[in-house]
């Protein structure tokens, strides 16, 4: 019980740095209260770590994850490039860019929309534990089966996304094209892509994420004798479980990134979207 | 009709594509073992070999819809060998991880749109969360609630309630946020409370978001109670029945259990998307 | 523009509304017709109706010998909506091109006619901007120039000058009538102020609602060339008086 | 009665059919105790649970059980059950190996999970480089099933007789297609299921009895499955609850099982011990970190003494 | 009402933008004050920091010898946006009430001054509708409605008839200033039209943009009784006839 004092002490007090700090609301304190506030997790896991003495093969502390990735860092480079860099941003890349395509083609024919958006939200439905082992065993142990099953996972959220956005056009503007008698080539361009552009970025955000997870749960599932799924699995055999961990904080810090460089470029492209001009 | 005329195509087409995928993957091994006994296969026997493997490359439909059939139909629902049986114990963990996860969604929402501290330090680091990979994590999940005394439901529906709380999170954020300045300085004006504002202006505007994130997070629920039934032991669900499915090489029983939860989930879809209907139209704000 | 008996019904949730029910009318090349009614009475749906994008239920409607949507395809319309439905991710002269750009027109012409309307509407350095750093006057000025960019025949506005000062409109009323009497073009153009109404047009169409209909229409006695000061002559106020009688009398059936 | 519960390093099947028997058939209650079987998977460390407490006694492979007593989890081994090691590789003839010698080039399956380290000692001794390249072999990681085989993206996979063996066997391909490896043959054999508890509870002398009576009862389960094969395949299949095994494939796997299991009561043999040490001592390497110096009270002969004392 | 030097910027990505430069005004209790001036000049930013919605960067402001924002805590405004913003998931009568449920008005109460108000703005029938199904000019009276019902001591409209014909207008413009006198409300008044500033207001604000500022108050020395053909009496002439100089004056300043 007398554990939990410093706990809550520390939970606490900067809770209360953070409120305090919010209030600025500058760019620095903004990056600020969110570190500060992950540093105080950090520390608190530390402390629960090591007051309630967790085994370490159950949850490592911090500390030993930090020692961990010190000491492997070529390992987790080549495990990244592996994982993230062949297997999920190619197969990002590929299954987004697939689906805009495919948005537009479909776009045109309420025929395929209403055929296709069903089966596709069945499609999008099937759980990627039961599709990993599947392409593994068609496309074989390296990266591309990896980059396949995130294609399969980006490819819809990205669809529904991309034709509810080139619908998201208002009765005037639809009117005004067409008293200008604009071609279809020409109200795609100027008026369909730029207003679907708030819906597509929000698909490309959630599946930032997703391509992440897609890719690193398709190596449990047979892979070459590296990556950051192949590393987890044999380390969580191993037990070396800060190794475990190491990889994991290099996961989450390549998917916020990941996310982050998403968002960056949303906010360039949809300046003018009314959530953003505040 | 009109409705039902473009999905049988698409489907199939489906159908039709499939076939002819699964001749094309499934050849290779019939020649091969036609090679190991020595024998020449005719075109014919070819394709008809491509059909009726025990285990091929990509089982055709009518084997999967067997496959489905027996499961679903050609057992006692009570039976372990029954999709319907293994569909309901995946099915509750979908449903608490569900209600989990969307509370917890929302009311990390509704603290984020009404506390700048928690905005800031909290969104950043619940997008980190989503990039952890839950299948890494979720053995240690369950032996951690094991030893803490929590088996059984529970440790499946937190892992399928950290799946379901993120588009809950974000949908509602954003949600939460549509009302346009107009709108708040009408509130203002009237110098309505905080409580006011959310009850009659924040939460009627999210209502659309809501809906659209809960049928992405139902889903997700699924795919969380799934993937936390592998760890749990592998016993049942359709988690396992997937897992025994491939360890054993069976892949029409993979394909099999694969659709089940595809089904379940677009069933658990479909009756979000209900209750949307009902609320939006009891809120005037269907068309 | 010839309307024979044209009937426009919409069908609601809660039965037929009847926008337009019989009406006729026809608007010889060159003209300058007002429509004034209350809200609701169909002026929009109309003007609607005119330029294709609405279709008639009943009767016939025909734009230079043509259907409406002949006309459409041909371009002829220049039309300005009630809102001005600017491209938020566009500035003020990229909007102003944008019909430039969909009917072909060159680099250098589109910058030379946006530069020339941008005057026109009073906005000359606004250009750069984006609609929603502009007032709610401006913008509206911005999607008048817009229409006026690719000079068509027919001209089409729907309330174009509701957010503007008196001086500012006033002085757009002029450009307006300058404008017309340079290119002799159609104009349909809708408005709520009966001063308007009378000082720009050569004929004025009174429109009552439920269902919507024409119960007057009146021709301008006053000559082509109209100064400002045109306003305070008798035969200006005696037909602004006949508007607003029959103006009065379809309030009055509502009643 | 006594609570005890097992955690099993993989899913339900004849691999375990003892315990299952054992419990089926009342032998635990027979020693006045309540035993919960808790099957594994693939992503189940057993050692994982242990240290949670989620168990009082795990199967494991010793490899694997030693490398955790390194990590600071003191895992013991209280008895033996099963003599022999199951772990083969099998290879394709047709891809041309025929010896050891004939690796360099080829694709091998391995399965990990704490499992990979026979192999890599193996190639230690064997002296064949695991990078890929012309003489070395292309390591990867083999998922659950024998699929890499049969469709050819491996040359060689890791098998356990009593199971993916018979599943390559089942797929139509003959005996004599393939050529087997057997590690305990090629010297770098490693003693697979154990029983295994945490030094802690065999500080509790109520508690040693407790796994006294837990391995007699198992060992008598065993003994009984070995005699009665088709039961114990038909008591693996109700123990079953994702209801994917059939009763032919037990079948086969109990008669392979009960090979290894014949002969032994339980009690660890010391001289396999010290070759399983040996041999993982013989290739320490980043692959195969599993013990890096001679454990310490790593088994011990008191549970089984106890047990068989009776 | 008293502004003291009132300063506001807008911080924007081109620069500061100055909405009101050094604005001095007191408006008494019981007045009715118009503001007038070309678009962009300050009139909705004025209005605005009034109701504590814009904090002014400079300068002093009180309300009844409060600070705006305490006047707001106190509920002392109705304010008619310059758009209607009605919330859609609320039919119209809903709307209304809206207000009146944040402030604790009984149930009985709120339908009663509900109805009250629908029949002020002409709207009786239409309460149950949902915004969407009403044409502008109907949503800007129910917008009008809403800030009427609850009978705060300040009623600040911006543009409130802009989207009306003048029938309908002048009506209007009756009942509003019928209610004034009834209820003694001070009321601040946005409006692009000369005659409606000048036959509502005791005293008409004209505004000048670029920095935004006021160039002229008019005292109206109409009565307080007004009837609507006051608008040809050569006072009022007079008195519109000096908001359109100073109108003029503004205009003239910006070229
Ligand atoms: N899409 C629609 N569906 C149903 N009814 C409609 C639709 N569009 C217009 N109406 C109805 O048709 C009638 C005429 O509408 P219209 O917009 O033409 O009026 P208006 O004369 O332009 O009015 P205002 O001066 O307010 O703009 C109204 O009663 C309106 O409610
Ligand atoms: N949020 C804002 N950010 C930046 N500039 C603003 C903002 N709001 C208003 N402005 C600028 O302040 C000036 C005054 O605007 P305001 O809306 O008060 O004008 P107005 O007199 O109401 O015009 P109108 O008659 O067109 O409604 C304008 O130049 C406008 O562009
Ligand atoms: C990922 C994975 N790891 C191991 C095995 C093989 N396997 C089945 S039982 C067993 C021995 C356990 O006592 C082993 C090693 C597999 N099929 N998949
Ligand atoms: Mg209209
Ligand atoms: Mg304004």
């Amino acid at each position: 019980m007398t554990n939990a004092v410093p706990i809550l002490a520390l939970w606490l007090g900067t809770w209360g740095l953070n409120a305090w700090l919010a209030r600025f609301d500058t760019r620095a304190t903004r990056f600020l209260v969110a570190l500060i506030f992950g540093l105080t997790m950090l520390i608190l896991w530390e402390m629960i770590v090591r007051l309630y003495d967790v085994p370490s093969v159950i949850l490592p502390a911090p500390s030993q994850i930090a020692d961990s990735i010190a000491d492997h860092p070529r390992l987790l480079w080549g495990d990244f490039v592996q994982t993230i860099l062949k297997g999920a941003l190619s197969g990002w890349i590929m299954g987004a860019g697939a689906a805009v395509i495919v948005a537009i083609l479909i776009d045109r024919s309420p025929f395929l929309q209403r055929g296709l958006l069903p089966v596709g939200n069945f499609v999008a439905a099937l759980p990627i534990v039961g599709i990993a082992p599947i392409l593994v065993m068609w496309f074989g142990f390296d990266w591309q089966s990896k980059a396949a099953v995130v294609v399969v996972m980006v490819f819809f959220p990205v669809l529904v996304n991309m034709i509810a956005g080139l619908a998201d056009t208002n009765a005037l503007q639809r009117d005004q094209m067409a008293t200008w008698s604009a071609g279809y080539w020409q109200s795609l361009l100027k008026l369909r892509l730029p207003a679907a552009m708030p819906f597509l970025f929000n698909g490309l955000k959630i599946t930032t994420t997703l391509a992440l997870i897609g890719a690193i749960v398709a190596e449990f599932f047979g892979s070459p004798t590296h990556g950051m799924g192949f590393r987890i699995s044999t380390a969580v055999g191993q037990l070396d479980l800060p190794l475990v961990w190491a990889e994991i904080v290099v996961a989450a810090i390549a998917g916020s990134l990941f996310y982050g460089i998403v968002a960056l470029v949303e906010r360039r492209v949809t300046f003018w979207h009314p959530s953003r001009r505040t | 009709m009109s409705r039902a005329a473009p999905i049988l195509t698409v489907l199939l087409a489906i159908v039709v594509i499939w076939y002819l995928a699964a001749i094309g993957m499934n050849a290779q091994w019939a020649q091969d073992q036609a090679a190991r006994a020595g024998t020449e296969l005719s075109t014919q026997a070819l394709i008809a070999d491509t059909m009726t493997q025990d285990r091929p490359v990509l089982p055709t439909p009518h084997q999967v819809a067997v496959g489905l059939w027996d499961g679903l139909a050609g057992q006692a629902i009570t039976s372990k060998r029954s999709l319907v049986w293994h569909g309901w114990v995946t099915l509750a963990a979908t449903l608490a991880g569900f209600g989990i996860g969307s509370a917890a969604g929302i009311l990390l929402a509704i603290g984020i749109v009404h506390d700048r501290a928690m905005d800031q330090s909290v969104m950043p680091w619940a997008v980190a969360s989503q990039t952890v990979p839950i299948l890494a994590i979720a053995p240690m999940v369950i032996v951690v609630f094991a030893s803490a005394g929590v088996t059984g439901l529970l440790p499946k529906a937190i892992i399928s309630a950290w799946l379901s709380f993120f588009p809950v999170l974000v949908g509602m954020v954003k949600g939460l946020r549509t009302p346009d300045a107009m709108q708040l300085d009408l509130m203002r004006s009237w110098s309505a409370s905080r409580a006011q504002i959310f009850w009659r202006l924040r939460l009627p505007s999210a209502m659309p978001y809501l809906f659209a994130s809960l049928k992405v997070a139902i889903a997700a629920s699924l795919v969380g109670a799934i993937v936390g039934e592998l760890p749990a032991g592998a016993t049942s669900g359709l988690g396992a029945r997937l897992l025994s499915g491939s360890y054993y090489g069976q892949t029409i029983q993979i394909w099999s259990a694969l659709f089940t939860a595809a089904a379940l989930a677009a069933i658990l879809v479909a009756a979000v998307a209900l209750v949307e209907r009902i609320t939006l139209r009891r809120m005037g704000l269907a068309r | 523009m010839t309307a024979d008996a044209v009937d426009l019904t919409f069908q609601t949730a809660d039965g037929p509304v009847h926008a337009l029910k019989g009406v006729d009318l026809t608007i010889n090349r060159g003209e300058f017709v007002s429509f004034i009614g209350p809200s609701g009475c169909g002026k929009t749906t109309f003007l609607r109706a005119i330029a294709a994008l609405e279709t008639p239920t009943g009767g016939s409607l025909t734009v230079n010998g043509m259907t409406p949507d002949q006309a459409r395809r041909a371009r002829a319309y220049g039309y300005v909506f009630q809102a001005p439905g600017l491209y938020p991710w566009r500035t003020i002269a990229g909007n102003i091109a944008l019909p430039l750009e969909i009917m072909g027109f060159s680099k250098a012409d589109r910058r030379e006619r946006v530069e020339r309307v941008l005057g026109l509407v009073e906005l000359d350095g606004f250009g750069g901007k984006y609609p929603w750093q502009l007032s709610g006057g401006m913008q509206q000025r911005a999607s008048i120039a817009r229409a006026l960019a690719f000079d068509a025949d027919i001209l089409l506005m729907d309330e174009p000058f509701g957010a503007l000062d008196e001086i500012v409109r006033d002085r757009l009323n002029e450009a307006l009538l300058d404008l017309w009497a340079k290119t002799g073009k159609t104009i349909g153009f809708v408005t709520h102020s009966i001063p308007e109404a009378v000082y720009l047009s050569t004929r004025i169409v009174v429109m009552s609602p439920r269902p919507g209909r024409i119960t007057d229409v009146i021709e301008s006695t006053l000559p082509r060339e109209r100064p400002l000061d045109i306003r305070d002559t008798p035969e200006f106020i005696a037909i602004a008086h006949r508007v607003r009688e029959g103006l009065r009398a379809g309030h009055a059936d509502e009643a | 009665a006594d609570d005890l519960t097992l955690q099993l390093k993989w899913v339900t099947q004849a691999q375990f059919a003892g315990y299952y028997v054992a419990l089926d058939k009342g032998f635990y209650e027979e020693e006045d105790l309540n035993v919960t079987i808790k099957p594994g998977g693939p992503d189940i460390a057993p050692e994982q649970v242990i240290a949670g407490g989620g168990a009082d006694v795990i199967v494991d492979w010793m490899a694997a059980a030693l490398a955790a007593r390194e990590k600071g989890l003191p895992l013991v081994n209280i008895a033996q059950p099963f003599k022999q090691g199951g772990l083969q590789l099998t290879c394709l003839k047709e891809t041309g190996i025929e010896t050891p010698d004939d690796f360099p080039g080829h694709t091998l399956g391995v399965w990990f999970y704490g499992n990979e380290y026979p192999f890599y000692a193996w190639m230690a001794k064997l002296g064949v480089p695991t990078e890929g390249g012309e003489d070395g072999v292309t390591v990867l990681k083999q998922g659950f099933n024998v699929d890499p085989l049969l469709q050819k993206q491996a040359d060689c996979i890791s098998v356990m007789t009593y199971n993916e063996y018979g599943q390559v066997l089942d797929a139509g391909i003959t005996p004599d297609q393939l050529t087997t490896f057997n590690y305990l043959e090629e010297g770098v054999g490693m003693l697979e299921d154990g029983l295994y508890v945490v030094e802690s509870s065999l500080e509790d002398p109520e508690m040693v009895d407790k796994l006294a009576r837990f391995v007699r009862a198992s060992m008598k389960g065993w003994k009984y499955a070995e005699e009665n094969p088709d039961e114990a395949a038909q008591i693996v299949i109700d123990n079953d609850e994702t209801g994917a095994q059939t009763l032919e494939h037990q079948q086969y796997m109990m008669g392979e099982v009960a090979k290894l299991t014949a002969g032994s009561d339980g009690t660890l043999d010391e001289a396999a011990y010290e070759e399983t040490v040996a041999t993982l001592l013989s290739a320490i390497s980043p692959e195969n970190p599993a013990i890096t110096k001679e454990p310490e009270g790593a088994w011990t002969h008191d549970v089984t003494d106890a047990a068989l004392a009776q």
